[in-house]
């Protein structure tokens, strides 16, 4: 397996962010509550999260200790503020839902975490595969949480829009509390477990 | 006599009676008072939903126990859970909802949390606490008691909600809140029967008489202060119900006395600005919930008095 | 121009909050030495807090190393010592060289062989067991097979033979850090030198009670016959137990000899010298 | 004087940064294992909240918004608070050992807390008064310490449960989070 | 040079944040536009709903008032009104025909109300007991008005009449207070 | 009665348990046990050092004959029981610890020949001579922890004794021998008593009885009344309620004083005695006898329950014989009340200076569930703990924190075990939590 795939590979299920290391939680669990909220924030997050360890990966030569983690997060927060106004101009209604989730991506563990721990200790092509498998495995995560809260919370399931599938009987008396933060941390908690005990993840 | 091997067991060689079994059959005995109240004053359903709710809750505690390759026991626990979830439920809620409410207490507030003994919160009010936020819709529908003879004097409101109208006199308004002749929770409305309940477990010892006195007392007095009427506030609602069975919980509540005095005063606090301020008309649940949170914080802090430390502290301090 | 003003008040905040920290880092007293470099210490030791090395765990070890690395040098970490390359990283990066020692393994002084009298219904733990008669075997030495030691050895190397009812040891993953010797209420395991090829299987300590051994038909009857039969200086008395000591010399007829075969053989009797590298330090 | 009491009260109970509002998740679930370090986190937080508070609401009313650049608030407030995190961390563990241990440790992941950036964010959203501001981070931070003290209190009692091997640690964390949550509802509409 | 030494870190830090604020400042150059548009749109998204003929509307930021415009006529006004819901603010979008007597509609732009039982106001069964509703007639019916409120909801349903109520005093009742929401 | 209705209300804490009393051979008067073929005698019949043997196998002994010295001061001298020859010196397990001891097995001769005793006047002797010959007569506490009575009446200077309470609660349910013993011979415990208080000057003493024992206390009444002594002396009747006859709470329900935790009763001015030990401080002074036998009761699943004087040494199940037998059903077998005495693997165990009662009883074993959080234990401990901690904390093996939880102030009497519904065997893992924090160094 080549170092990129295998820096791809590992944020995809052994360092999941989302189930496996517990970072980034804060996005994850409050805009899982649509499949569009859920596409639009692994956009964004994709995108910073890429172009920041590109970027930190190229400069962390240069960059002295003691301002490491201001430069950082300064970089962070310039493309994050870059993907807000772009969202702002361009899909102002998912801007409007993700609220202040989209500017919050700048202080995301996981951005910060992925920049101190990989990106400024690798190569810009590992770094590139890092970033994309972190982005995929928070994809994917908050995918799953999103879909399981949008059917089970509502009934039925609407993407961009367009309705897609209702739960016959079911949406007249959803278990709307998964909409709300509790239904988010029932749905995790339970995910995780689910998880360990069929072997994905390890105990602790 | 020198054939047979001795048993070699650790002291002490003589045992009570008490058992977990005895003190849960004990409760439901109790229970069976208020529970009669419900079937009298809401109607037969509500037999159906005890039904539909102790053996939801009894099977799924079995599948739960059989998942986790532990041993299943008849204790009787799983039984109080499932009537005190009807008790305090709406006395028209489908029955499916009920087994939701199985399911959350059983498998999500209990098992989860590692079964009798080891949860944190109350399951049953855990369980009343979800459907209700969940399925807010098909649980808002009180109905009037189906023996009242003052049916006609009080709305089909439960007595704390804004649109309570009543065109009695006081006296007989306490009367009906007293006998349980307003429409509320299945099991909640009657103080009468519940007390006769409390008093069973007060008698038999499963609680103390702490729990239900300082919790009633701290809502009357702090209700009368901030210009309610006491009386009203804690004849109706839940609170009966809540301080008599709920806040004396053994797992969910602090260990000692004084502990557990702390939790009925706080738990009354709160019930009484949850009604005031709050949105929720009805607060016991919330407020045994709540503290629920801070028991355990409660027992890190409240021990009993050692035996012989008192002057060693004094001497410490010195 | 009103870009430019924008753009230099901003990026006088980011000149300021750098000016404060470079400002901060001159103005402060500098921080201590010596927490870092326990740390970077740490970072070669296995992680294990098992206590082998007697310090209560690998950090309180990396102190006292970072302190003074002759501790090292002395008392090699026990689990290192057993992989020789992560003990080379850690000689490297303090510039030593840590003596070589022979290591030490455990033993389990019993064989088993003393039968249950009664019925035991207490607690599952050896502990608890010998709260109530030493026990419930007719010996009140023996093993309870209870397994408190398999309970804290950090190895696995402890485990129950559930045939004879006894502790045995595997001697390739004991690393020797005594927790079992602790554990034990009974006192049977007990830490040898690795080289040792053998050592006696039982902890009877009663002096010359010999209707007593009738209690176990495996145990030592103190014949000092093993003693008799081998070379001056192999097998040595304790006194107090009434026990025999079997030390690096291979006693082949003291074995042979044995009326109740009790002197077992170690690894060590097989590959005659173990090469292991260890703490000298005695534990327990 | 009274609102400001109301601006406390609503971000400390009505709208907890964590059970609410979801912000400071990674600290809450990491930071509540022990009660110990749960209140050193709390503290922490609650320190850095009120000190970034009091520092950017100046910045945003006096200089951001006169020039209209308040685009550039993400960056520069997250350059404040990541500099001014740094300062505190390095002047606590150059002075006091003790507190550095108690405390210091836990500065370095409150940079990427979101609940701190998030206070600032929506001081501005409200657009607060200066004390407003204050009291609001005074409220979320005590807000935040005191979910993570009931938290841990929690798990250290589970510690000592049967819970399923599979729900052990992190996952019944979650599930008690859920009944918080629920038990906080409690203080739905009282501002 | 040693990169950590001296005055560079400062340097560096204030270099960074310089090309930051730059790369900003040109990104909000290209969205600075769109994004003003996008939020006209959206309240022109929104005003539509109430008034389908709608072709442009006029925005008075003192009062916070829109004049709904057709044609070059004003065929309505609205404004913004707030409720204290069961569970946080109601967001409300006013809407009265142009005599300014009656109204054309109410739409709920946000709320937080608890699924399947306040959060019943945006329904058009609750909604269109609004419409041609005379300004002073909004009420509860059991406050003697023609808004019958959701069963079991009440708190949501009156804090949306009191929200509009409050709104039509304040924008029409006394036209002289300016605010926003 | 007052403190009941404090207590109803909740306003004292009813600290101990109300086991059934069960006892069985109250109204049977004490018997003399004949003499044993053999007695076992372990060299550690006390707390403290274990004795050192003076005698070899085939030694001729006469009953009185010190086989064994203390082995320090806080020791006691072993004295032969029986007269004969010294068959064997084996390991034998002590029936308290279970430990491995050493042990001299003494065939009788069938002679009982003593050896030459020394009476003397208490009122002639000086308090060290008095003392001296407690110690000698190998005199420990016969209220079941046989700590060496000589130590307890040498308190350091800086203590002074006002109070001696002689302990006759016997609150165990089914032990009777304190019981017989006061009301048969009431005499000989009070004027134990009164050299006691001669030898450490004190002026004021109390009998405490449980009020289930109508007979001994009318009996120590009168015979007070009888004996004028120098000082002023009370029966003081105690309410019935496990373990009342534990000397902290003895102490706390008569003088209102608690022992501070870790301390000792002298630092409240008091000494405790058990109306046995008395009994044999009279017989050493007065009649110049070692300590070789005493009264126990022989309770439980047996023919006919009996109050025996039996000469130590004598194996379990010779005094069973002598009540007609055990039950078929019987299969367990314990040294002391059921509450707080130990299970012993044979019958053959010998009796030693500390048994009061050999019960014979059929086993009780419960399983044991998780915990409930009910409080019983914590309501219920008499030195106000929380017993379920220790428990959570031994489970878990946690033992630095059993300290913080004051584990070392438990006395084991059992109450919390008694009355958990959950059948948790609370003492087993207190025990294990005080064996581990020992090997801990914590004292
Ligand atoms: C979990 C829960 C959620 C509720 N949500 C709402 C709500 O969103 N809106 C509302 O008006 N009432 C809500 N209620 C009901 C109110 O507390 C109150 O009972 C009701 O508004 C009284 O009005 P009624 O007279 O129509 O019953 C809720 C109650 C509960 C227990
Ligand atoms: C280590 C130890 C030292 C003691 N020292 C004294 C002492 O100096 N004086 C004394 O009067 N009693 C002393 N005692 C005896 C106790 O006061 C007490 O009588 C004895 O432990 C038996 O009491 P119990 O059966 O209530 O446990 C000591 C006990 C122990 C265990
Ligand atoms: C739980 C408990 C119960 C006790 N019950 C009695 C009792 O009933 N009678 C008694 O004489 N001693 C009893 N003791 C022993 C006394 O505490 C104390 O050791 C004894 O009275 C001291 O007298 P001694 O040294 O003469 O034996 C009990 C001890 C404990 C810990
Ligand atoms: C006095 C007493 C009160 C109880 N109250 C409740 C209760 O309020 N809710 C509940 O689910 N179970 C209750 N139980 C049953 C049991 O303790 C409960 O299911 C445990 O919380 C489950 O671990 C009670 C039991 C007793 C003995
Ligand atoms: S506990 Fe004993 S057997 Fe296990 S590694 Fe340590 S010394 Fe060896
Ligand atoms: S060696 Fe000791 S600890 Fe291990 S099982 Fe045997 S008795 Fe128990
Ligand atoms: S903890 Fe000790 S003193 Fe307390 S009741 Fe239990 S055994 Fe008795
Ligand atoms: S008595 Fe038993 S069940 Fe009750 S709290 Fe104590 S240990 Fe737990
Ligand atoms: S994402 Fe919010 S604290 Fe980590």
């Amino acid at each position: 397996m080549s170092s990129f795939e295998k820096n791809f590979r590992r944020g995809i299920v052994r360092s999941n962010p989302t189930f496996v290391l517990m970072l980034g939680l804060c996005p994850t669990l409050a805009v899982s509550t649509s499949l569009d909220n859920a596409i639009g924030m692994t956009a964004a997050f994709v995108f910073v999260l890429v172009a920041s360890n590109i970027l930190i990966s190229l400069i962390h030569g240069l960059v002295p200790n003691k301002v490491r983690i201001p430069v950082f997060i300064v970089i962070i927060a310039t493309l994050v503020s870059i993907v807000d106004l772009m969202m702002q101009g361009f899909v102002p209604a998912l801007s409007k839902s993700l609220g202040i989730y989209l500017p919050l991506i700048t202080v995301n563990c996981i951005v910060l975490g992925r920049a101190e721990a990989f990106a400024s200790k690798h190569g810009v092509l590992d770094s590139m595969a890092d970033a994309l498998g972190i982005g995929t495995g928070f994809g994917l995560a908050i995918l799953l949480l999103s879909f399981i809260r949008q059917l089970l919370g509502t009934g039925k399931l609407d993407l961009f829009g367009h309705h897609l599938f209702t739960i016959p009987g079911f949406s007249e008396n959803p278990v709307s509390v998964l909409m709300l933060p509790m239904g988010a941390f029932l749905v995790v908690g339970t995910l995780l477990a689910l998880f360990r005990w069929m072997g994905v993840t390890k105990n602790e | 006599m020198d054939n047979k091997p001795l048993v070699l067991s650790p002291s002490p060689h003589l045992r009570g009676r008490n058992s977990i079994k005895r003190d849960m059959y004990l409760v439901i005995l109790a229970l069976l008072f208020p529970t009669a109240g419900a079937v009298y004053f809401f109607g037969l359903y509500v037999l159906l939903m005890l039904a539909v709710s102790i053996l939801s809750a009894v099977l799924i505690e079995y599948g739960a126990k059989m998942m986790r390759r532990r041993p299943f026991r008849m204790d009787g626990s799983a039984i109080v859970t499932a009537i005190l979830f009807v008790l305090v439920m709406p006395p028209r809620s489908p029955l499916w909802i009920v087994v939701v409410g199985s399911l959350i207490s059983i498998a999500v507030a209990k098992e989860m949390f590692g079964g009798l003994g080891h949860n944190i919160f109350n399951p049953a009010l855990a369980a009343r606490a979800f459907v209700t936020v969940s399925f807010a819709g098909a649980l808002s529908h009180w109905i009037a008691p189906v023996h009242s003879m003052l049916a006609d004097g009080v709305t089909t409101a439960t007595p704390l909600s804004e649109s309570f109208t009543y065109t009695l006199s006081k006296g007989e308004l306490y009367k009906a809140l007293f006998l349980g002749n307003v429409s509320g929770s299945a099991g909640e409305t009657s103080a009468l029967l519940i007390l006769i309940g409390g008093l069973i477990l007060i008698a038999f010892r499963l609680i103390k008489w702490q729990v239900p006195v300082f919790y009633i007392g701290t809502v009357a007095l702090l209700s009368w202060v901030l210009g309610k009427d006491p009386l009203f506030q804690i004849l109706a609602g839940g609170l009966f119900l809540g301080a008599f069975f709920m806040a004396a919980d053994y797992v969910t509540t602090p260990l000692t006395t004084r502990g557990k005095v702390i939790f009925a005063v706080g738990a009354g606090v709160l019930v009484t600005i949850i009604r005031i301020y709050g949105s929720m008309p009805e607060g016991v649940c919330y407020s045994i919930l709540l503290m629920n949170a801070f028991t355990p914080l409660i027992d890190r802090h409240v021990h009993p008095r050692v035996f012989g430390m008192v002057k060693r502290t004094k001497k410490e301090v010195a | 121009m009103n870009a430019t003003i924008t753009v230099t008040i901003l990026s006088s905040i980011g000149f300021f909050a750098g000016l404060m920290i470079y400002v901060a880092s001159k103005v402060l007293p500098k921080e201590d030495e010596s927490l870092a470099e326990a740390a970077r210490v740490k970072e070669f030791l296995p992680g294990a807090d098992c206590g082998a090395c007697g310090y209560p765990g690998c950090f309180a070890y990396a102190q006292a190393v970072a302190h003074d690395k002759q501790v090292f040098a002395k008392t090699p970490c026990p689990i290192l010592a057993q992989d020789k390359g992560g003990m080379k990283k850690l000689e490297d990066y303090l510039g030593l060289q840590a003596e070589v020692i022979v290591g030490k393994k455990a033993v389990v002084h019993c064989t088993g062989g003393s039968h249950s009298i009664v019925e035991y219904t207490g607690l599952q733990t050896c502990a608890a067991a010998t709260q109530l008669a030493s026990g419930f075997n007719e010996c009140p030495y023996s093993c309870l097979a209870l397994g408190d030691c398999v309970r804290v050895c950090p190895t696995g190397a402890m485990s129950i033979d559930q045939e004879h009812h006894v502790a045995v040891v595997d001697w390739e993953t004991c690393i020797g850090c005594g927790l079992c010797v602790t554990a034990c209420p009974q006192g049977l395991p007990e830490l040898i030198p690795a080289n040792t090829p053998q050592y006696v299987a039982c902890n009877y300590q009663a002096k010359r009670d010999i209707p007593g051994r009738k209690r176990c038909p495996d145990g030592c009857i103190h014949c000092h016959i093993c003693e008799k039969v081998s070379e001056e200086g192999a097998v040595t008395w304790d006194e107090k137990k009434d026990l025999p000591i079997f030390h690096v010399t291979q006693v082949d007829t003291a074995i042979e000899k044995c009326p109740r075969h009790v002197i077992r053989k170690t690894v060590a009797y097989e590959e005659k010298e173990l090469e292991v590298v260890g703490s000298a330090q005695e534990t327990g | 004087m009274n609102n400001l009491f109301v601006v406390f009260f609503s971000m400390a109970l009505v709208n907890n940064m964590i059970l609410a509002k979801f912000l400071g998740l990674c600290p809450f679930f990491g930071v509540s294992k022990k009660t110990k370090s749960a209140v050193s986190m709390g503290i922490a937080v609650l320190l850095v909240m009120l000190i970034s508070s009091a520092v950017t609401w100046p910045i945003y009313y006096y200089i951001l918004v006169p020039y209209g650049v308040e685009v550039m608030k993400t960056v520069i407030f997250i350059l404040v608070i990541a500099s001014l995190v740094q300062i505190i961390e390095m002047a606590i563990k150059r002075t006091n050992v003790t507190l550095y241990n108690a405390l210091g440790i836990y500065l370095p992941l409150i940079t990427t807390n979101c609940a701190v950036l998030g206070i600032t964010f929506i001081n501005v959203n409200q657009v607060y008064s200066f004390w407003e501001a204050v009291f609001a981070a005074g409220g979320a931070g005590s807000g935040f310490l005191l979910v993570l003290l009931i938290m841990s209190g929690i798990r250290e009692r589970l510690e000592f449960s049967d819970t399923p091997k599979a729900f052990k640690g992190t996952p019944i964390a979650f599930i008690t989070a859920m009944l918080l949550g629920l038990s906080f509802l409690a203080f739905k509409g009282m501002v | 040079m040693n990169k950590n030494k001296g005055f560079w870190p400062v340097i560096f830090l204030t270099l960074v944040v310089i090309i930051a604020i730059v790369a900003l400042t040109l990104t909000n150059g290209i969205t600075k536009d769109k994004i003003i548009q996008a939020k006209k749109q959206a309240v022109a998204d929104m005003l539509a709903t109430l008034f389908p003929h709608m072709q442009s509307f006029d925005y008075d930021k003192d009062s916070g008032l829109y004049t709904i415009l057709a044609g070059g006529e004003p065929i309505g006004h609205a404004f913004m009104a707030k409720g204290r819901g069961y569970s946080g603010a109601i967001d409300i979008l006013v809407g009265v025909k142009p005599d300014n007597k009656s109204l054309q509609g109410i739409k709920i732009i946000t709320q937080q109300e608890t699924p399947g039982l306040g959060a019943k106001i945006i329904n058009p069964s609750f909604l269109d007991q609004f419409k041609g509703v005379g300004i002073n007639e909004v009420n509860l019916s059991r406050n003697g008005g023609k808004i019958d409120a959701i069963t079991g909801a009440t708190i949501s349903s009156s804090a949306v009449v009191e929200g509009v109520k409050k709104a039509i005093i304040r924008e029409l009742g006394s036209q002289q207070k300016g605010g926003n929401s | 009665m007052n403190t009941h209705v404090l207590e109803v209300l909740g306003l004292k804490r009813p600290a101990g348990v109300h086991p059934p009393s069960s006892k069985l051979g109250a109204q049977t008067a004490i018997e003399r046990a004949p003499l044993p073929e053999t007695v076992t005698l372990p060299l550690q019949q006390h707390i403290g050092a274990p004795a050192k043997v003076l005698v070899k196998t085939g030694d001729e002994v006469k009953v009185g004959q010190v086989i064994a010295e203390a082995g320090g001061f806080v020791s006691a001298p072993i004295h032969a029981t029986i007269s004969g020859k010294v068959k064997q010196l084996p390991t034998v397990a002590s029936s308290v610890t279970g430990k491995a001891v050493p042990g001299v097995v003494i065939e009788s001769d069938g002679q009982d020949e003593w050896i030459e005793l020394s009476p003397a006047d208490p009122d002639k002797l000086s308090p060290s001579e008095i003392v001296s010959r407690i110690k000698g007569a190998g005199i420990v506490g016969m209220g079941g922890a046989t700590f060496p009575s000589h130590v307890k009446l040498s308190p350091p200077p800086e203590k002074t004794i006002n109070t001696v309470i002689v302990n006759g609660a016997e609150c165990e349910p089914y032990i009777t021998a304190d019981n017989r013993l006061m009301i048969e011979h009431p005499e000989r415990v009070l004027s134990g008593l009164a050299i006691v208080m001669k030898a450490l000057s004190v002026k004021r003493a109390f009998v405490a009885i449980e009020d289930n024992k109508p007979q001994a206390i009318a009996k120590m009444r009168e015979q007070v009344s009888q004996m004028k002594f120098p000082g002023d002396v009370n029966v003081h009747v105690v309410p019935r309620r496990y373990p009342m006859g534990a000397e902290k709470t003895l102490i706390n329900t008569i003088l209102g004083k608690q022992v501070p935790e870790g301390g000792l009763p002298m630092d409240v001015g008091a000494l405790v005695h058990n109306v046995a030990t008395l009994a044999a401080i009279h017989d050493a002074i007065v009649l110049g006898k070692p300590l070789v036998e005493r009264v126990i009761s022989v309770t439980g699943l047996v023919k006919t329950p009996k109050n025996f004087l039996a000469r130590f040494g004598t194996p379990a199940s010779a005094l069973i014989d002598l009540c007609g037998g055990s039950d078929s059903n019987a299969d367990e077998l314990i040294f002391g009340g059921p509450m707080m005495g130990i299970a012993q693997p044979s019958f053959e165990t010998a009796i030693i200076k500390g048994t009061n009662c050999i019960l014979v009883k059929k086993s009780d074993l419960r399983e044991e569930h998780d915990c409930i959080r009910c409080g019983r234990c914590v309501e219920t401990c008499p030195m106000g703990l929380l017993p379920l901690q220790f428990v959570n904390l031994v489970k878990h093996e946690d033992y630095d924190h059993l300290i913080n939880y004051h584990i070392n102030n438990c006395v084991e009497c059992g109450s919390c075990a008694y009355g958990c519904p959950a059948n948790i065997p609370l003492v087993a893992y207190i025990k294990v939590g005080k064996l581990e924090l020992r090997k801990l160094g914590v004292k």
